[in-house]
């Protein structure tokens, strides 16, 4: 079992892995993309409220939430790589910001297309919104920061120390922003009523955020190579993957 | 050894009182910086009192964030940059403690004369004295926690060159929460309503900076000092 | 068909949202592939030097 | 003339609790094993290993740029090596001993003076912190020939003087471990001598230090160990 772990945690190992992962969680995702798109788009019936706008939701949703799971992602591999000093787990968190931070312009701005029909205007002051703005900003401090070391190693540690205390505050920003927002206007008109929304319209949200969560993973993976041959650069098998003469690369 | 733990505390802060002290100018500018953001609203947009009085919550928050942002650049710049730091380091000391006193030093002589300034100047924005007197409050609880805060940031950012931009992106919108509270408090006293609230929340989120951002800074100031 | 297209008047947002998110997905794909060929070539390209000095181990 | 173990003779009198004679007891060994460092695509060492015995001296030598700065830091715990630990008598090495004393003194090429502070009131920070009797700064001032610049602001003192106000931080500290990264730097001969001597005594007395240098420095009859950096492993 461990040994298993061990192999698997291995650099030249994932690195392989990884690359032989990529197909298998990126096809499903288009799949799952499609199938969550045609069943959002065309079997889902009309919302009574809001009629066919409220499609928007299942690119909105998915985005919204991969914008956050990907800055918990990072903030737990920077823990790990941190505390551990694990390589493969700041390859990792490395991997994540720039995705994340492509999700959470891709949720600002589909949020900002559903509240013009929706509220008359492009951006309102309302908490998702806000809280998903300034989430933006927290993955452009983390990119920044990083990019600002010369030295990989201390970029890596670095950013992790950031991103630790950015996850700290992501609840205490929600909550105060629900706060802050609750004190200037009514309730918001909720997006969907939760507990009754109907089967038709809740499975294409599902498949599309299961998809988009696989496509995540997918690109992740892509990414972590290229990660993790730059901080294994001096290690014997990473110069024999940039030989080509390495059995690594070849399976 | 002789020093206990207080004794270090106070050794370190006394000590950077002293330096800060020596060097009146870098004291003034944050405060002066204060001073000017605050006097730009009613210049570029409208001196009418009502107007001011509705903005000015709004104006001595973002004015004293602003002059936090500022003076954090400095915080352990120069302690990397002459070598005191890598004697903190070694020294069998928990680092926590030494930063937590280098940062209430730093409140001490860039936050304080802020928040003792805020009052003068909410009365030329014509803000009632209940009102002042929750933003002098609301200012005392916040400004530690804006310090703390950007600690963390400052440690990040000790060892490189430019850093200025970079520390207000990164602790930007880590601050944003006291902010709100803040600025909200004094605003809803001057509506005339109860800002217990809010000013509770400031107090958690100082007592929680206060546990964690110590710590955080410590790693990262090894890692800066690396 | 046109009916589907027209959204009941919310085609503009409706579908300028699907296509963002598609350009975002499509974005991360490309420059995922390219980031991992770079980061090949810059290191190739640093083995050699480092093989033409003939540093260390 | 004041010696320097006149100067430790004073500590151990305020010293209260300490065990008599704890200054003469068995020291620690210190040794490396196995550091690796690399900075970007350089490895600076591989599989490093060394010791030092107390009374012996380690010198680390090599051309510039071959890792001599960071192998001290390692030691002295500034820097994380990639693998390897540096250790004290077997056990990671801990900055303090049971009688609560520093364990090592770091001297690196800065000198870490306030500038706008005065020599005396920079050294009476270190001396608070290292638990020194600040009432023997005096003694101390005078044993490394500060004492014409005791009330200057730092700024102003030559970067010899600074030099040795950071020798007399180091022997303030009172540590069983010196690690001294190019103490020679910018000394006269009158403070190559004080450097030598003072190396001399902390030797003499059980101490240990390691020290990056250029040039020869005189041990008397301490046991020197050198390690030659930058050479293919």
């Amino acid at each position: 079992m461990w040994t298993w772990f061990f192999q698997l945690a291995s650099p030249p190992h994932f690195y392989r892995m990884a690359a032989s992962l990529v197909p298998w969680l990126l096809w499903p995702a288009l799949l799952l993309i499609l199938v969550g798109a045609w069943g959002g788009l065309v079997l889902a019936p009309a919302d009574y409220q809001q009629g066919e706008g409220y499609r928007i939701i299942y690119v909105h949703v998915p985005s919204s939430y991969l914008s956050m799971m990907v800055y918990v992602t990072m903030a737990v591999a920077a823990g790990i790589g941190l505390i551990w000093r694990i390589k493969l787990a700041h390859a990792v968190a490395a991997s994540c910001a720039p995705v994340g931070a492509t999700f959470t312009a891709a949720a600002l701005i589909t949020g900002m297309l559903w509240g013009k029909p929706m509220w008359g205007t492009y951006w309102q002051w309302e908490p998702r919104l806000t809280s998903e703005l300034i989430l933006l900003f927290l993955y452009f401090g983390y990119m920044s920061l990083r990019s600002a070391f010369n030295d990989l190693n201390q970029s890596d540690r670095a950013s992790a120390v950031l991103a630790l205390a950015g996850v700290v505050n992501v609840p205490i920003i929600h909550f105060s922003v629900l706060w802050w927002a609750g004190l200037h206007q009514g309730p918001s008109i909720s997006k969907i009523d939760a507990p009754s929304i109907a089967f038709a319209m809740l499975w294409p949200l599902l498949v599309m955020i299961l998809g988009f969560t696989l496509f995540f993973l997918g690109i992740l993976a892509m990414r972590v190579r290229g990660e993790v041959l730059e901080r294994e650069f001096h290690s014997r098998w990473a110069q024999d993957v940039l030989r080509g003469v390495s059995r690594v690369e070849a399976a | 050894m002789n020093l206990g733990l207080g004794g270090l505390f106070w050794v370190v802060l006394q000590r950077d009182l002293m330096v800060a002290m020596r060097r009146w100018s870098d004291i003034c500018n944050p405060v002066i910086f204060f001073v000017l953001v605050v006097a730009l609203f009613p210049l570029a947009l409208n001196p009418r009192a009502e107007f001011l009085r509705a903005l000015a919550p709004g104006v001595l928050w973002i004015a004293a964030l602003l002059a936090a942002l500022l003076s954090l650049n400095q915080l352990f710049r120069a302690d990397i940059e002459d070598g005191t730091m890598e004697q903190l380091l070694t020294l069998p000391y928990p680092l926590g403690l030494v930063i937590l006193a280098k940062t209430l030093a730093h409140w001490l002589v860039t936050g304080l004369p802020v928040v003792v300034v805020a009052p003068m100047l909410a009365i030329t924005y014509h803000l009632p004295a209940d009102a002042i007197g929750i933003l002098l409050l609301s200012l005392l609880i916040g400004t530690p926690t804006l310090s703390l805060l950007g600690s963390i940031g400052a440690a990040l950012t000790a060892g490189l060159r430019q850093s200025g931009v970079l520390l207000a992106l990164m602790v930007g919108p880590l601050m944003l929460p006291v902010l709100m509270l803040g600025a909200r408090a004094t605003d809803i006293a001057l509506s005339g309503d109860d800002p217990t609230g809010p000013l509770y929340l400031l107090g958690a989120l100082l007592a929680l900076a206060l546990s964690l951002a110590p710590p955080a800074a410590a790693m990262a100031i090894r890692i800066s000092a690396d | 068909m046109s009916e589907f297209f027209a959204m009941g008047g919310y085609a503009k947002y409706v579908w300028s949202s699907f296509g963002v998110t598609a350009i975002v997905l499509i974005l991360n794909l490309l420059a995922a592939r390219r980031q991992l060929r770079q980061t090949r070539e810059r290191l190739q390209l640093r083995l050699v030097r480092q093989s033409g000095r003939k540093v260390n181990t | 003339m004041i010696t320097f173990n006149n100067l430790f003779q004073k500590r151990i009198l305020v010293q209260d609790g300490a065990p008599p004679g704890w200054r003469f007891r068995e020291v620690e060994l210190l040794t490396g094993t196995g550091l690796t460092l690399w900075r970007g695509a350089n490895c600076l060492f591989d599989k490093l290993s060394f010791s030092a015995a107390p009374g012996g001296a380690l010198l680390i030598r090599g051309p510039n740029g071959s890792g001599k700065t960071t192998l001290l830091r390692v030691i002295a715990g500034l820097t994380l090596p990639e693998e390897g630990e540096v250790h004290g008598n077997g056990a990671p090495l801990s900055r303090r001993d049971e009688s609560g004393r520093h364990v090592m003194a770091y001297c690196g090429h800065a000198t870490a003076l306030k500038p706008d502070l005065t020599t005396l009131e920079n050294l009476r920070f270190f001396a608070r912190l290292s638990g020194y009797p600040t009432d023997s700064l005096g003694e101390l001032l005078a044993a490394s020939g500060l004492v014409a610049c005791a009330d200057l602001p730092a700024r102003v003192l030559s970067a010899g003087q600074k030099r040795r106000a950071a020798f007399a931080r180091v022997l303030m500290s009172g540590a069983r471990l010196w690690l001294l990264d190019e103490p020679q730097t910018n000394l006269d001969s009158a403070g190559r001598q004080f450097l030598e001597r003072m190396l001399q005594e902390h030797l003499a007395t059980s101490g240990t230090a390691v020290i990056v240098a250029h040039q020869a420095v005189d041990l008397g009859s301490a046991p020197t160990a050198v390690l030659q950096m930058g050479e293919t492993a």
